[in-house]
């Protein structure tokens, strides 16, 4: 299940009490998490749009004859599943998919949850009641019922897939946004905007957005690899990707049946997670060093 | 989806798990066979139990465990093909097949001690009967059940019906005593009172049923005295409990361990054949399967070795008639159809499909064996011509769509409920029967009128060709593809001695007998 | 409100800095925030540290209270407590850091609004600090704290002790951390800018406060501003800093007749009177960076009297008058005594 | 000033979102294909069979005559009879309370426990050894499935080193203490990663506040002013996001209770959609709800306790 990592008022009022000068750390160590988990994420892009030229093997050929090559046999580096498919190549070729669900899945989720928050934090009153108890329901749904209904109604397939993580995950992002548009509405920069005349939607996307952002940002960082995750536990419950389309959320929950056989059909894609997981956790960091320390 | 039977999914990192993969080393020293005798079987199950009410039960794994509570009038025996006496001692059939009369053993008795009588017999059978969406159709025939006396029961039919001692047999007409169920209503079967050789001590029914031994049973009385039925969905958690010796028995490992439990000491995986048929189901509303010329081809095309090694590791038996391998009337002259892709061309040109066809094959997801087959069949029909495109769905939905009659191609099973073909073959050859002839919308008026006819023909041998003459048809037909008939699989530790399982499933007869030593 | 005092009280010397160093690392470099800076502060005197906000006061106020920013890269100097001797207590252990803190040295801040906790009640920060230097009882402590509320003009004291910070005015807040800073009735208190965040009105009453209760319990205070104004009104003694050093120092009337450092004569002329018409006068240019300081007076680059040798010559403090009037420009004597405090030229 | 005045407004809202879900649930569980009867019958379904399971469970009404009748049930606590077992729905549900209440409790508590002192110390000492290795270990964690960490302990500490057992509820509060411990603290392992961010980049804001340095002016101890100055305001950012994240886990403990046969209400409302046990399933949603929805009203008050400013706002 992804989490949501919500700056509740009392933070953002905190920090507004702490005037102190920037911290020490130097710009250039903070700098350098965010460009360690870049370089890290676009070496996984590379390599998933290189994957027919740095692996031969198709990932959906199946080969009877060696089902559960260990790893390291040759030709099969990281060593083959159950129908005998190499695991590199659905790793590679898995990857277009899981990428897509980390920044598809998620952009959307970003983009649609934040407008939905500014809104109703900005708006306020009887609006804002009403659609915090829209966000409130959703969010109050058991999340399994909704993916399974959306899924059994649309049947399963990828596209499917981001339905189902569109219509559950903006939630988090309202919530949010809306915390920060309800504390920022009360700071001299926007007051001082309005007092100029300014227009309801330029005060709203040209001042307080910008000024807001950086959580929300972070957050779609954790909530990108939750979302890959959240392809495992529906690939778990059968709902996710179709065979033979390789996945790694999909890879793990085939390979849980063989894990005490051959470990490595779970290991290599479970590793492909870490390595997406780890390098949006340091861009997630970086981008929190740099947008907080902009923003004291 | 979440099927019962099948595994979670989980992923893992490499080095932890190094030390795992090479088997389950966890097993202590091997253990001699004379260890000190022990007197609980603890059994882990891969599916919680629905209910312990024998008319309402729907799940395979709640049917075996009433058996053991419960005595029926009359018993399968232990290879499933013949009936033996259980609450009725002895029985007798008037000429005319019409009326049946049952003697009911004199010393039988209830949990609590009080005596099983022939109204608790009249009361459960009408109970069951009457019980809606149950098991009433089977006795359709069923005019009158009295009880004369307190130890005879006397049943009359309006037609001869041959399966009536099989249908009497079956869980659903298990005995319940009349005055509690009336007093306590469904409240009883949480603590249910039979006169089977075991009975409940606590039952929680989504982690552990204990059962204790019978005092008042009046077979051969069970060696055990106690029997722990553990919930555990989890198939490697299983799997590690049965390595740790943590449980003597587990259900269904998943097919990829049986080897891996073979190796290690001191276990094993009994096969234990069943009456399970896997079959793709041919929806004759897609025009191409109503083609004999096409169903024939895709018979060839399809290499059931093949799918027996990958979805089963080699532990099934290749299918040829639609009736389970193990039962009475099974004609075992009928061969598989042979792997021949060639003629399978031949036979799609002669039907009009040179260049083959589009079509989908519903599966259900999260079904290992299933996904596995599926993806056999693909990648063989593509060499015909025939582009598959599978769609796999959760349980019910992939039903649902298979039922409602606008699916082409779909991965099903049929289990049998009573040792008589009446049943299999009125769902599976007699389109009027209910199911369609398993869906396909087959129909044939003679098969129709042969299933009708051997249920009512009480002489065996010519029961046994009317029989012969539906699976010679259906085989011929082929409204649906016979794949495999796939056996249960048990992972059983060797200090359990004489566990055995009928292919109906149940293993209330081994449990009368079977012993258990120290690990 | 009445001049300050007439003479400087004779008291026995209570604090002594002597050539304190405190250098920070920041992104840009190291700053020498303070450079060599050397007062004292005598018995029930008031001090008063003057000068162009970046040129060390704060640091050096917080460097004598042991509350260092954590990015002090290097510290140097004495600092002498005299009633604890002759220990330097740049040296001194977190224990007697402690012991001293509230006891014998206080300090008030410039931003009432951040200096106190937000999520607890005004009362209860007050009772800390009563508790912390005194075994008291319950109710004594409670006196104690609602006593010291009413020293400091709080209306209604018991009540606002159940209050929060955030609903206290400015003013308020800065007369309960007043009461906080003397609840273990220190000898020396420190007022870093303690009005610069407050309107005029409130700021006078705050600075008459701070008077009254300096000459009700005798303690040295020692207040930090860049309103020269407000010092003069209020301090015995005055020590004017420029990038990080004193540049000079003297009782309050010496310094307001015959300031002797081109700086101090600036700031003096910067001071609008009452009834002044015309341009008023500032000094040009702005103050240097600590980081690449300048050769010779720091200064210099402003100064009105500046020569080629100033640009050179960096001098020390030169006794310039009665009272250990001092100044930091050698060329003194050759500016002369007769700036009157109506400077005529402007800058 | 009564801070919590806008309670009696929370309810109404809690009744609103409640009537929504209750709403939502029961219509999009019929618009999923298969119904109960195909669930009952299985592989032997026949046409007759399913109608007339239909007219047992009253399927066969119109759909508005059954979302009447289930609100009037409802209405009076009853939430009708599970298709599945045969038993009230009510008393499924509450067999299967006690092990995920007990397991998101002790998980909530595990992750409290691991995540404050580390996310402290992280803080306070920024770059030093636990900051480091905590940060390393947490995005680890995260990043892991919360299936996969849990089957690996099984592996390590149940089969190799046989500390812990591999399935089940235990009996006694010890005995759930014990055998709930490697499930909890898989589930406290993802759920600390947030906790220890937030706990860290709060305490480090809070080390910089002014006020901070009043309290040392108070020569009160250092230790002292850390406990009641720095993480008390330092937790108070750390209550919101623990609150948040614990609601998100209500229905997400289903794939931990799979992998340690915990017959929790996870599983169980899994296993209900499968079987389209209707009631089951609409009972455990509303009982879902009704929980989410405390936690985030336990939340908002603790928060309004600890931080005054945040009282006023409560209401909206």
């Amino acid at each position: 299940m992804s989490t949501a990592w919500a700056a509740s008022p009392s933070e953002l009022l905190m920090r507004a009490a702490s005037k102190a000068a920037g911290r020490r750390r130097s710009v250039t160590r903070r700098r350098l998490t965010l460009i360690v988990g870049l370089v890290l994420l676009g070496i996984a892009i590379l390599a998933v749009f290189l994957a027919p030229v740095l692996v031969s093997q198709s990932p959906t050929t199946i080969d009877p004859l060696h089902p559960l090559a260990p790893p390291l046999t040759p030709d099969h580096l990281l060593g083959t599943d159950q129908y005998g498919r190499d695991i590199l190549a659905r790793i590679l070729y898995g990857g277009r998919i899981d990428l897509a669900i980390a920044f598809g899945a998620t952009a959307v989720t970003l983009v649609g949850g934040t407008f939905y928050g500014l809104i109703a934090g900005y708006i306020g009153g009887r609006t804002d009641s009403v659609m915090m108890r829209v966000v409130d329901l959703v969010f109050a749904f058991p999340f399994l019922v909704l993916v399974i209904a959306i899924i059994a109604m649309l049947g399963p397939s990828i596209f499917n897939m981001f339905v189902a993580i569109w219509i559950t995950s903006w939630v988090a992002y309202a919530r949010i946004m809306r915390a920060q548009t309800v504390v920022a509405k009360k700071q001299q920069y926007v007051l001082a905007a309005r007092a100029l005349g300014y227009g309801r939607l330029r005060v709203m996307f040209r001042h307080i957005l910008p000024n807001t952002a950086s959580a929300v940002i972070i957050f779609s960082m954790v909530d990108a690899v939750g979302n890959i995750i959240l392809a495992a536990s529906l690939g778990f419950l059968g709902l996710g990707a179709q065979p033979p389309a390789p996945e790694w959320g999909t890879m793990i929950a085939d390979g849980q049946n063989y894990i005490l056989s051959s470990w490595w059909l779970v290991a290599m894609p479970g590793l492909a997670v870490l390595y997406i997981g780890i390098s949006f956790a340091l861009i997630g960091d970086g981008l929190a060093d740099l947008l907080r320390a902009g923003e004291q | 989806m979440f099927r019962a039977t099948q595994a979670a999914s989980a992923g893992v990192i490499v080095l932890a798990l190094a030390a795992a993969g090479c088997g389950g080393s966890a097993a202590t020293g091997g253990s001699s066979a004379s260890g000190a005798p022990v007197s609980t079987l603890v059994i882990a199950n891969a599916v919680k139990v629905d209910t312990l009410d024998p008319e309402a039960n729907s799940v395979n794994e709640s049917i075996w465990l009433d058996q053991n509570l419960y005595s029926r009038l009359l018993q399968p025996n232990a290879t499933g093909t013949g009936l033996l006496p259980d609450l009725a001692s002895s029985w007798t059939i008037a000429p005319n097949g019409l009326t049946y009369t049952f003697h009911l053993r004199p010393d039988a008795k209830f949990s609590n001690g009080s005596p099983v009588t022939a109204n608790d017999v009249v009361f459960s059978i009408n109970r069951s009967r009457a019980f809606a969406g149950g098991w009433g159709f089977l006795l359709t025939a069923v005019k009158t059940i009295t009880a004369p006396d307190a130890h005879t029961v006397v049943i009359t039919l309006s037609q001869p019906h041959a399966p009536l001692l099989a249908d009497l047999a079956m869980y659903a007409y298990s005995i319940v005593p009349e005055s509690l169920v009336k007093a306590q209503g469904s409240a009883f079967f949480q603590h249910p009172v039979g006169s089977g050789p075991f009975m409940v001590t606590s039952y929680n029914p989504d982690s552990e049923v204990d059962l204790a031994r019978n005092p008042y049973f009046y077979g051969t009385k069970p060696k055990i005295s106690k029997v722990r039925v553990l919930i555990v969905p989890d198939d490697n958690t299983r799997v590690l409990m049965l390595e740790s010796k943590k449980v003597d028995i587990i259900e269904n490992p998943p097919g990829n361990l049986v080897s891996q439990i073979d190796r290690t000491p001191g276990l094993s995986v009994q096969l234990y054949p069943s009456t399970r048929v896997d079959f793709i189901q041919l929806d004759e509303h897609f025009a191409p399967f109503k083609n004999l010329l096409v169903r024939q081809a895709l018979n060839y095309a399809i290499n059931r070795k093949a799918i027996v090694q990958l979805a089963y590791q080699g532990h099934a038996t290749t299918g040829a008639s639609f009736m389970p391998y193990k039962m009475k009337f099974f004609d075992s002259s009928i061969a598989p159809y042979p792997y021949d892709p060639a003629k399978a061309k031949q036979l799609l040109a002669q039907a009009g499909y040179p260049h083959g066809f589009n079509t989908f094959l519903i599966t259900v997801s999260g079904d290992v064996a299933g996904q596995a087959e599926a993806i056999v069949v693909k990648s063989e029909l593509a060499a015909v011509g025939i582009n598959v495109s599978i769609q796999s769905y959760e349980l019910l939905t992939a039903y649902d769509k298979e039922d409602g009659g606008h699916s082409e191609m779909g991965e099903r099973y049929w289990t049998n409920d009573i040792i008589d073909p009446d049943e299999v073959a009125t769902f599976g050859a007699d389109c009027q029967g209910g199911a369609f002839a398993f869906n396909s919308y087959w129909c044939d008026n003679q098969v129709n009128s042969l299933v009708t006819d051997a249920r009512g023909e009480l002489n065996d041998s010519t029961r046994q060709q009317m029989y012969d003459q539906i699976q010679q048809a259906v085989y011929q037909q082929s409204p649906f593809i016979v794949v495999d008939y796939s056996p249960y699989r048990y992972g059983v530790g060797d200090w359990v001695h004489g566990f055995h399982v009928t292919p109906l499933g149940n293993y209330d007869l081994s449990l009368e007998t079977l012993t258990v030593t120290t690990p | 409100m009445s001049g300050g005092q007439p003479a400087p009280g004779a008291g026995a010397p209570l604090l002594t800095v002597c050539d304190l160093r405190s250098y920070l690392a920041t992104g840009q470099g190291v700053v020498r925030a303070v450079d060599g800076v050397s007062l004292t502060v005598h018995e029930a005197e008031v001090l008063g540290i003057v000068g162009e906000s970046g040129c060390g006061k704060t640091v050096t106020c917080r460097t004598i209270m042991g509350l260092m920013p954590a990015r002090i890269l290097h510290t140097s100097g004495e600092v002498i407590y005299h009633p604890r001797g002759e220990q330097n207590l740049l040296d001194a252990s977190q224990a007697q850091w402690e012991s001293l803190r509230g006891a014998q040295l206080a300090m008030i801040f410039q931003d009432p609004m951040t200096a106190l906790n937000p999520v607890r009640t005004v009362g209860d920060q007050l009772l800390e600090a009563v508790n912390a230097h005194a075994k008291l009882s319950r109710p004594e402590a409670q006196a104690r704290a609602i006593g010291l509320l009413e020293r400091v003009g709080i209306p209604a004291p018991a009540r606002r002790m159940r209050d929060y910070p955030f609903q206290f005015s400015g003013g308020m807040l800065q007369r309960a951390l007043i009461a906080i800073a003397l609840a273990s009735s220190p000898r020396l208190l420190l007022a870093d800018e303690p009005t610069t965040s407050l309107d005029v009105i409130i700021q006078d009453q705050i600075l008459s406060l701070l008077l009254e209760l300096q000459q009700d319990t005798g303690m040295s205070m020692i207040l930090v501003s860049h309103d020269l104004a407000v010092i003069t009104e209020i301090c015995d003694r005055i020590v004017v800093m420029y990038a990080g050093q004193v540049v000079e120092e003297g009782a309050t009337s010496d310094i307001i007749t015959a300031p002797r450092h081109p700086y101090t004569q600036a700031l003096l002329d910067a001071l609008p009177q009452a009834g002044q018409r015309g341009q008023l006068h500032s000094i040009r240019g702005s103050p240097p960076s600590l980081i690449d300081v300048p050769d010779g007076c720091r200064f210099a680059p402003r100064c009105r009297h500046v020569t080629d040798e100033c640009r050179v010559w960096e001098t020390e403090l030169i006794a310039a008058g009665e009272r250990e009037h001092a100044a930091r420009c050698w060329r003194l004597h050759d500016i002369g005594r007769s700036q009157a405090w109506q400077g005529s030229d402007s800058a | 000033m009564n801070r919590f005045g806008s309670l009696p407004r929370r309810l109404v809202h809690l009744v609103i979102v409640l009537f929504g879900i209750s709403l939502v649930t029961f219509f999009l569980l019929r618009l999923i294909p298969g119904d109960p009867a195909l669930a009952i019958l299985g592989s032997s379904y026949t046409h007759q069979r399913a109608v007339a399971i239909d007219n047992f469970l009253g399927l066969n009404r119109p759909i508005w005559t059954q979302y009447g009748l289930y609100m009037d049930r409802l209405f009076h606590g009853n939430m009708g009879f599970s298709f599945y077992y045969d038993e009230p729905a009510t008393t499924v549900i509450l067999q299967h309370v006690a092990p995920t209440l007990f397991l998101l409790v002790y998980a909530g508590a595990l992750a409290a426990l691991i995540s404050f002192p580390i996310g402290f110390i992280s803080g306070l000492r920024r770059g030093g050894v636990v900051d480091q290795a905590g940060r390393i270990f947490f995005t680890l964690s995260f990043a892991m499935p919360a299936f996969w960490l849990g089957i690996i302990f099984i592996l390590l500490f149940s089969v190799h080193i046989h500390a812990f057992p591999i399935s089940g509820f235990g009996s006694g509060f010890i005995g759930h203490l014990y055998y709930l411990f490697l499930p909890a603290l898989t589930i406290a392992l993802g759920f600390s990663t947030v906790l220890v961010r937030s706990l860290r980049a709060a305490t480090i804001s809070a080390l910089q506040a002014e006020f901070v340095d009043t309290a040392r002016m108070k020569g009160i101890p250092w230790r002292r002013v850390l406990w009641r100055h720095v993480f008390r305001i330092a937790i108070l950012a750390v209550v919101a996001v623990y609150g948040v994240n614990l609601a998100y886990l209500v229905g997400g403990t289903v794939l931990v209770e799979n992998v340690f046969s915990l017959p929790g209400l996870g599983t169980l409302l899994v296993d209900s959609v499968n079987q389209r046990d209707y009631p089951v399933v609409q009972g455990i949603t509303l009982l879902f709800a009704v929980i989410i929805v405390c936690i985030n009203l336990l939340t908002d008050m603790v928060q309004a306790a600890l931080d005054p400013r945040v009282g006023q706002e409560i209401g909206t």
